[in-house]
């Protein structure tokens, strides 16, 4: 039986106002378990606190109820004032008697009575109160950063620079990302390359950082301040450490014939490559899908010329494992495929490309060194249009585009066909838009440049198919501020195709229990108020992974993100709401109910050994709570069909005895 | 004896309702039948067994003992029980006649239970003979004479005419109150009518089932017996046969915070549930398959070890009708009877 | 029946929701009889999400469309501005003495070039 | 209200981070609501077990609300979300039981919705007394 | 179409034994009297092939035992399956109550079950025999003649409602596969919508108010595996063990149908075992119907794994006011 204190507070005359404060402290005197009971002017004032850790000495008070204020004002100061009394600090509950009862009614008995009650539902829940205490867990000082992105660089370097340590794995041979494939930057124009790489040489170089280039996450288990991640670094059949970058090998390579996917396949590169020329690491990787050493034991050229010995053609792939308090994703987009887009032609022609083909089309390193040629015939074309919202907004069309809008297209479109007409002016450009949708600081600016400085001709309406003709291509489309149907003869034509998520993201958020919405996007914590966080504590998010962005905005995210991070990091130990879910694993069926229902993926499953009363064992699957990850909203007790799931500070038993003396 | 026209029987209801509360087996919806309290308009069902025996009349499913209820720090008691009065059961069979016997037994014995004892003091209880026995019924085994239901008056269906004989003082009463509606006669229908049900119960199928093997002192036979495990298999563990069992008298008295105060009752409980008699240290009986035996054991041995010879077990094949996995006292009998553990 | 019921009784014939329409006209640049119609699928598409439909019942357009669907195929948000035009013109059939083709103008139609399954589902489709 | 008038029993369970709040808000405004509604706070409007509901019923509430985060804001992202569902089939039951409809709500008051939660309880106060005394929900053990 | 019989299910089951690919068969015993046949659990030829029965009287729906009787056993159990309970061993095996390695499933048709009740409605009392599968011979001790009925016409409530006729689980199928039904199996459900409330409130008391709480349609039912039910549980604040008025009358049935909902494969036991002919099924139907109108069709058992409509969600889901209220303009 608990030894309960009750303490009214007049709040000045703000409670006392229109409760009798006298009578509510001499009928929640005679509640069961209350061993005292008095009113104070202000409860929350020093004299009020000693007020109350006095009587807890004075009568052995095992509990506190204080009718006052909303506790979402002062129920931490009367937690910290039992703890100072040296109660549990769960031992308090506040009966709000003010916002709920004296400022809402005018009438002192009614008033009276409420407030009686009140005090009443929370004496009755401290009855069944139990001490708790928060878990405390170690945190891993290290993060651990997935793609090697604008986002994930920035997100590394911010990291990094708080005196932190951290790696970044990197799926391709290179960091860089989808911005070391452009040429240049909206709304500024500033070259993407010179923006970039210094960065990616800063994160090589920062003693902070290490880069797992040509690598996978293959695992993630722990949680918050605790992951334990399986890196997989991929087979090079490089040596990193001694290889110099001097590319002779590639040089010397036979094999001459391989699609060069840094240039999306409009030229070749060899079997041994290094994917650009500010590449890092700057090493050399082998295409084992294109090298006959690898493929059939025949050719050696690579390995011979280089005087580093650098080449290993027995490399394997390596597991790495690693503890990381912290982990941000970073996985980026991909412009979505447009096989199924019959009516553009772009599996027909090779005229038809798509924006990003267009930018390495335009880089001074790209295929044609930066030259406007036709991929077709090498030629320069002279009458060029952009297509915008290529499967992007498309809502009757899910298996071939998405239904979001990829808001970075209308702005680079526009930079593109601005910078056609800046280099080629006898260039005619013509864009098909729906909207332009220019909210960014200097954007729209920039697309009126494209318009009035420019003579960017914009066509309000979409293209109903493209049909190559000869050399031309026959683009049919709308002009619907004419009310009419046009026909242009392109020589070119470039489709702003949709972006969507990486496809490494969904098996990456099914490992961290991250969830994502429908799009494979991942999801924040909150859409408004935490919008780098995933749900999953300690896994945060950093660009476009999260959702369509420019540069600006992923970077901004991209230090939010490591600002998360090093809050997160600079904390030697975390600790935790104690009002979390627990299990009652003698009741727990193993179902899985509660797991499907937790936003936080903080239940799992384990199978024990049970002594059952007729002396077997029986193993049988039940749940666990991982008190660092749970938040404690609850949500499992109910999906529980066997009531095993409670959680605590919240019992099942608690609040129905709230809700028995609410109905006395 | 006295007797009147069948079809009038409504008329003998009513007489009675006039006097006290009168309670009889009624239809409850398109296929059951519950006793009930008579009413204008209610008709006896004419089937034989009831879902739940007339032992709730005197042993109900749940009844407040004693109230508690708080003030403060007060606590106030208050016995609630209800003293309802004399009253008539009509229509009761041989077999749920020869329950109450059983149930005599477990509460009138000291400590007497004053709950049951009230309602059984009060109770003029009439009974019907069975001229159309089900095929589940045994109640031959045990003894039990369908022509000869018992009570404090028995009365049979002979003919047209309903024959009512007084057995009691009780019945004499009884017979008092429904006199000027019925006519003295003799007992060559009733005797007719006897003889008729002797040669349905030998037709019966279970008509050969005996008690060879069980009874008092039979405990070291058949507790080990390896045939338990297999009986027991199907069991669910649901509570349906103790509750449609006329016999089964074992109750929990369990506490009801009301949220302004205590309502302690008393319900029954069923030896098939795994919370049944669990203690302290958890429960004695621990698988389905001892709570299965325990059970039978109870109605073949224990009980009429404890009480000269008496089974606990009356034969009316409601457990039969009701298990939802057809497992049934007569399988056990049929498995078990008659043979030695060797 | 005025306009606006008659639109809303369309847009139940048709089972589409013209309100989903984004405005792209990707049903007008991929409309094959664009030329021909005086009222091309976008148009269908707004004016009869606005309620103006008797000039479309009264224009030859319905008849020009030529049920190829391509607009339905195309239609990035799955308006199908083809089965609105079908709608109209079923209302206009439906409508007493309002059938597009008779028996008797059938001869004057009989020409080599035109397959008779054409002039069959025109009968049947022009019909009530 | 007059004195004789028939006063409800109202059980609102809040989540506390945005119905509570609404109703602090609801406070600090000094909207009055009437005083037969008693709030209970949980941590989210999906912590309320049907059995809660039930429960409240049994002991003599003649109505009860719950009162969670709006579609979408939920502090916990998805729980009232599940709340929706789920208290979707416990009042379409209990109507398919023939219990009044009424007695049974589902609202959502964002913390900043203070004059929102004063008047949705009103309004449901009002309702909940039209109906009168719970009868069809009521356990007789319960009363005083 | 090849008619399968319990001879056929005699030999499968011996043969799968004496090859040693399973070590228990799990199926239906032959009782006293041809309608009361009893689950049981067999492990050699004769008991089989003495034993083993398989006609329209083995309703009883197996794969709730397997959650405690495949512990006592090494090795595979074989386990007769009609097609609406393979649902219900689906949804077990989402739930992790039983371990799918364990299980040799053997599905076979089933073309309906007959409820003795009805029949004994309809012949009276004293059944001495009953034979046959589509129409059936019922002897009676009162009657020289045996009388003849249809089985149809004394059909389980849940069967002339059939929801399928496909297995959804099984390892080996014995005759021919069927199909899901369009059983109309929420025309009872929508005719209690259609009601007043006054009217529902007092259909539902006059079925609940015959309630024992003898739990047999919790010990039947194949959702409700919980190691320790609720009502049997002090600590759970709903424990009871009588139904002691109308309030636990509800309550019981209401927390019922919620724990299983989502999980309720309707198969119809816990009508069927109810001694008191409760249509306790009509409560779960109302939920799998609104779950279905609400959140798109959901088959609980369909196939395992998945999310119920209970443990998902969608932002555009309809508020609980808009389902009652679509109802009434409905109606």
């Amino acid at each position: 039986m608990q030894r309960i204190g009750v303490f009214v507070c007049w709040c000045g005359s703000n409670i006392a106002g229109t409760v009798d404060v006298k009578q509510v402290a001499k009928a929640l005197e005679s509640e069961p378990g209350v061993v005292f009971s008095t009113d104070y002017q202000y409860m929350c004032s020093k004299s009020g606190q000693d007020m109350i850790k006095d009587a807890v000495r004075d009568h052995r008070l095992t509990g506190i109820v204080v009718c006052s204020c909303s506790p979402r004002m002062h129920e931490a100061t009367f937690r910290k004032t039992a703890s100072a009394a040296g109660l549990n600090p769960y031992m308090v509950e506040i009966a709000n008697v003010r916002e709920q009862c004296s400022w809402v009614h005018k009438d002192i008995i009614i008033g009276t009575q409420k407030a009686i009650i009140l005090g009443r539902a929370a004496v009755a829940k401290v009855n069944l109160n139990a001490p708790l205490t928060p878990g405390e867990s170690p945190v891993t000082k290290r993060a651990l950063v997935i793609g090697g992105g604008i986002a994930g660089i920035q997100t590394a370097l911010d990291i990094a620079d708080a005196g932190f340590e951290v790696d970044i794995v990197e799926k391709k041979p290179t960091i860089g990302g989808k911005m070391a494939q452009l040429d240049k930057t909206f709304p500024t124009l500033d070259c993407a390359a010179c923006i970039l790489t210094p960065k990616m040489v800063d994160a090589a170089q920062h003693e902070k950082i290490r880069i797992f280039s040509y690598s996978e996450v293959s695992s993630v288990g722990g949680f918050v301040g605790n992951f334990t991640v399986s890196i997989r670094k991929k087979a090079r059949y490089v040596n990193e450490d001694i290889c110099t970058g001097c590319g002779a090998c590639v040089d010397k390579c036979p094999m001459k014939k391989v699609p060069n996917e840094f240039n999306l396949g409009m030229d070749n590169r060899r079997a041994i490559y290094i994917p650009f020329a500010q590449a890092v690491p700057k090493v050399a990787t082998i295409d084992p899908n294109a090298c006959n050493m690898l493929k059939n034991g025949k050719c050696g050229v690579c390995a011979k010329v280089c005087t580093a010995g650098a080449i290993d053609y027995t490399q394997k792939d390596e597991y790495i494992e690693e503890k990381y308090g912290a982990i941000v994703v970073a996985t980026g987009f991909d412009p979505i495929s447009l096989d199924k887009f019959d009516e553009y032609a772009y599996n027909n022609s090779k005229d038809v490309i798509t924006s990003l083909e267009f930018e390495r089309l335009t880089n001074a390193a790209g295929p044609t060194q930066g030259k406007l040629l036709r991929p077709s015939d090498g030629k320069h074309p002279e009458k060029i249009v952009f297509v915008q919202c290529v499967g992007s907004r498309c809502s009757s069309c899910s298996e071939k585009g998405k239904e979001y809008c990829s808001k970075i297209c209308c702005m680079y479109t526009a930079k593109h066909a601005m910078l056609t007409r800046d280099k080629y002016p006898d260039t005619e450009v013509y864009v098909f838009y729906i909207d332009v949708r220019t909210p960014g600081k200097s954007f729209d600016e920039f697309y009126r440049r494209a318009v009035e400085d420019y003579g960017v001709k914009y066509i309000k309406g979409s293209v109903g198919k493209i049909v190559p003709e000869g050399e031309k291509l026959v683009v049919q489309g709308s002009d619907l501020l004419n009310n009419r149907q046009v026909v242009i003869d392109a020589d070119l034509v470039v489709l702003a195709a949709a972006i969507e998520p990486d496809k490494s993201a969904r098996p990456l958020a099914t490992m961290l229990t991250a969830s994502m919405d429908t799009n494979d996007f991942f999801t924040e914590a909150h859409p408004k108020l935490r919008p780098v966080e995933s749900p999953t504590a300690g896994v945060f998010l950093s660009g476009a992974c999260q959702g369509p962005k420019d540069i600006p905005e992923t970077v901004s995210q991209a230090s939010a993100a490591a600002a998360k991070v090093i809050g997160l990091l600079s904390k030697d130990k975390l600790v935790g709401n104690p009002c979390v879910a627990s299990s009652d694993e003698l009741m727990c069926n193993g179902c899985s109910s509660c797991e499907r229902v937790c936003p936080y993926g903080a239940i799992t499953y384990e199978d024990k050994e049970f002594r059952m009363p007729d002396r077997t064992v029986r193993v049988r699957r039940v749940a666990k709570v991982n008190p660092a990850v749970c938040q404690g909203c609850g949500c499992c007790t109910v999906a529980c069909p066997s009531g095993a799931m409670d959680l605590r500070g919240f019992k099942n038993d608690q609040i129905m005895a709230e809700v028995d003396a609410i109905c006395k | 004896m006295r007797k009147c026209l069948y079809k009038d029987i409504h008329k003998i209801f009513a007489r009675v309702a006039e006097k006290m509360p009168l309670y009889i087996p009624a239809k409850t919806g398109d296929e059951k039948a519950e006793y009930k309290k008579w009413s204008e308009g209610d008709e006896l069902f004419e089937g034989l067994n009831t879902v739940k025996s007339p032992k709730d009349l005197f042993f109900p499913q749940s009844e407040d003992l004693v109230r508690f209820k708080t003030e403060g720090k007060n606590i106030e008691i208050t016995d609630v029980r209800e003293d309802k009065g004399p009253f008539a059961v009509f229509g009761v069979r041989a077999c749920d006649a020869k329950s109450f016997e059983v149930l005599d037994r477990v509460f009138l014995t000291e400590p007497r239970d004053s709950y049951y004892a009230s309602r059984r003091e009060n109770a003029t209880v009439v009974t019907l003979a069975c001229s159309r026995p089900s095929e589940t019924c045994f109640c031959k085994t045990f003894g039990i004479d369908a022509g000869e239901p018992g009570g404090d008056v028995s009365a049979w269906i002979a003919g047209d005419d309903i024959v009512f004989s007084a057995n009691t003082e009780k019945g004499s009463a009884f017979l008092d109150i429904i006199g000027e509606l019925t006519e003295e006669c003799s007992c060559d229908a009733v005797d007719r009518e006897k003889e008729k049900i002797a040669v349905i119960m030998e037709r019966l199928p279970l008509s050969d089932l005996t008690t060879d093997g069980f009874g008092g002192g039979k405990t070291e036979d058949l507790f080990n017996r390896a045939e338990w495990a297999e009986l027991s298999e199907a069991c669910l563990g649901c509570g349906t046969c103790t509750f449609v069992c006329p016999t089964c008298q074992c109750y929990d008295i369990k506490d009801f915070k009301s949220g302004n105060g205590v309502v302690r009752y008393r319900c029954w409980d069923s030896c098939m549930y795994s919370e049944f008699t669990k203690m302290a240290h958890g429960n004695n009986r621990l698988t389905q398959k001892e709570r299965f035996r325990q059970r039978f054991m109870h109605k073949l041995v224990y009980y009429p070890e404890n009480n000269d010879g008496l089974y606990s077990c009356v034969g009316c094949g409601r457990c039969l009708k009701s298990c939802p996995v057809s497992m049934n006292i007569v399988k056990v009998m049929k498995k078990l009877g008659g043979k030695k553990n060797d | 029946m005025n306009s606006n019921k008659l639109c809303l009784e369309i847009i139940r014939m048709s089972g589409t929701d013209p309100k989903k329409c984004m405005a792209c006209g990707k049903c007008s640049a991929t409309c094959p009889a664009y030329k021909e119609m005086e009222y091309h699928p976008h148009q269908f598409v707004s004016m009869i999400k606005n309620g103006e439909i008797a000039p479309l019942m009264e224009s030859e357009s319905i008849y020009r469309c030529l049920t190829c669907f391509a607009c339905v195929e195309r239609c990035p948000r799955g308006v199908e501005p083809a089965k609105l035009i079908e709608a109209t013109r079923l209302a206009v059939v439906r409508q007493q003495g309002k059938n597009r083709v008779t028996p008797d103008s059938i001869p004057a139609l009989l020409d080599e070039d035109i397959p008779q399954q054409a002039l069959v589902s025109a009968f049947r489709k022009y019909t009530k | 209200m007059q004195v004789n008038e028939y006063k409800p029993l109202i059980v609102a369970f809040c989540c506390n981070w945005c119905s509570y709040a609404g109703a602090d808000l609801a406070g600090n405004n000094r909207a009055d609501y009437p005083a037969e509604v008693k709030i209970i706070r949980v941590p989210c409007s999906c912590r309320v077990n049907p059995t809660f509901v039930l429960k409240a019923f049994q002991r003599g509430a003649d109505g009860v609300i719950i009162c969670g985060c709006h579609p979408g804001d939920c502090h916990y992202t998805s729980g009232n979300y599940y709340t929706r569902r789920r208290m979707a089939m416990l009042f379409s039951m209990l109507d398919y039981l023939g219990i009044e409809r009424e007695r049974t709500r589902l609202e959502w008051v964002s913390a900043a919705e203070g004059a929102k939660f004063a008047a949705t309880m009103r309004d449901f106060v009002q309702k909940v007394a039209a109906l009168g005394e719970n009868k069809r929900l009521e356990d007789l053990r319960c009363k005083k | 179409m090849q008619k399968i019989t319990e001879k056929h299910l005699a030999e499968k089951a011996k043969d799968l034994l004496s090859q040693g690919k399973v070590s228990a068969v799990l199926g239906w015993r032959r009782g006293e009297f041809d309608y009361d046949v009893t689950p049981a659990l067999f492990t050699d030829a004769d008991e089989i092939e003495n034993g083993l029965v398989y006609n329209c009287f083995c309703g009883a729906n197996l794969s709730k035992y397997l959650v405690s009787k495949i512990r006592a056993v090494e090795g595979r159990m074989l386990v007769f399956l009609k097609p609406c309970d393979t649902y219900s061993i689906n949804q077990l095996f989402t739930e992790h109550r039983v371990d799918r390695e364990k299980v040799y499933i053997v599905g076979i048709p089933c073309n309906g079950m007959a409820d003795i009740t009805k029949i004994r409605n309809a012949v009276g009392e004293g059944i001495t025999g009953v034979s046959g599968d589509e129409c059936l011979r019922v002897e009676t001790l009162y009657s020289d003649e045996p009388a003849e009925l249809c089985l149809a016409d004394v059909m389980s409530e849940r069967c002339v409602n059939c929801k399928s006729k496909k297995h959804v689980a099984y390892d080996e199928l014995l005759g021919d596969e069927g199909e899901v039904l369009d059983s109309h199996r929420f025309d009872e459900v929508e005719r209690i919508e259609r009601m007043s409330p006054d009217e529902r409130f007092a259909f539902w008391q006059r079925e609940l108010s015959r309630c024992i709480r003898c739990n047999a349609c919790r010990d039947a039912c194949p959702a409700c595996t919980c190691e320790v039910c609720v009502f049997n549980n002090p600590a759970s604040g709903v424990e009871s063990k009588a139904p002691v008025n109308e309030f636990e009358e509800k309550m019981f049935h209401i927390i019922r149908a919620f724990h299983v909902a989502g999980r309720c494969t309707d198969c119809g036991e816990c009508s069927r075992v109810c001694p008191q002919n409760i249509p306790l099924h009509l409560l779960n139907r109302k939920l799998i119907k609104d779950m279905n109108e609400c959140y798109g069709e959901y088959q609980a058992g369909e196939a395992v794994g998945g999310v119920s409509p209970l443990t998902d969600y969608t932002a555009e889901d309809g508020e609980p006011g808009d389902l009652i209220r679509r109802r009434d303009t409905d109606a």
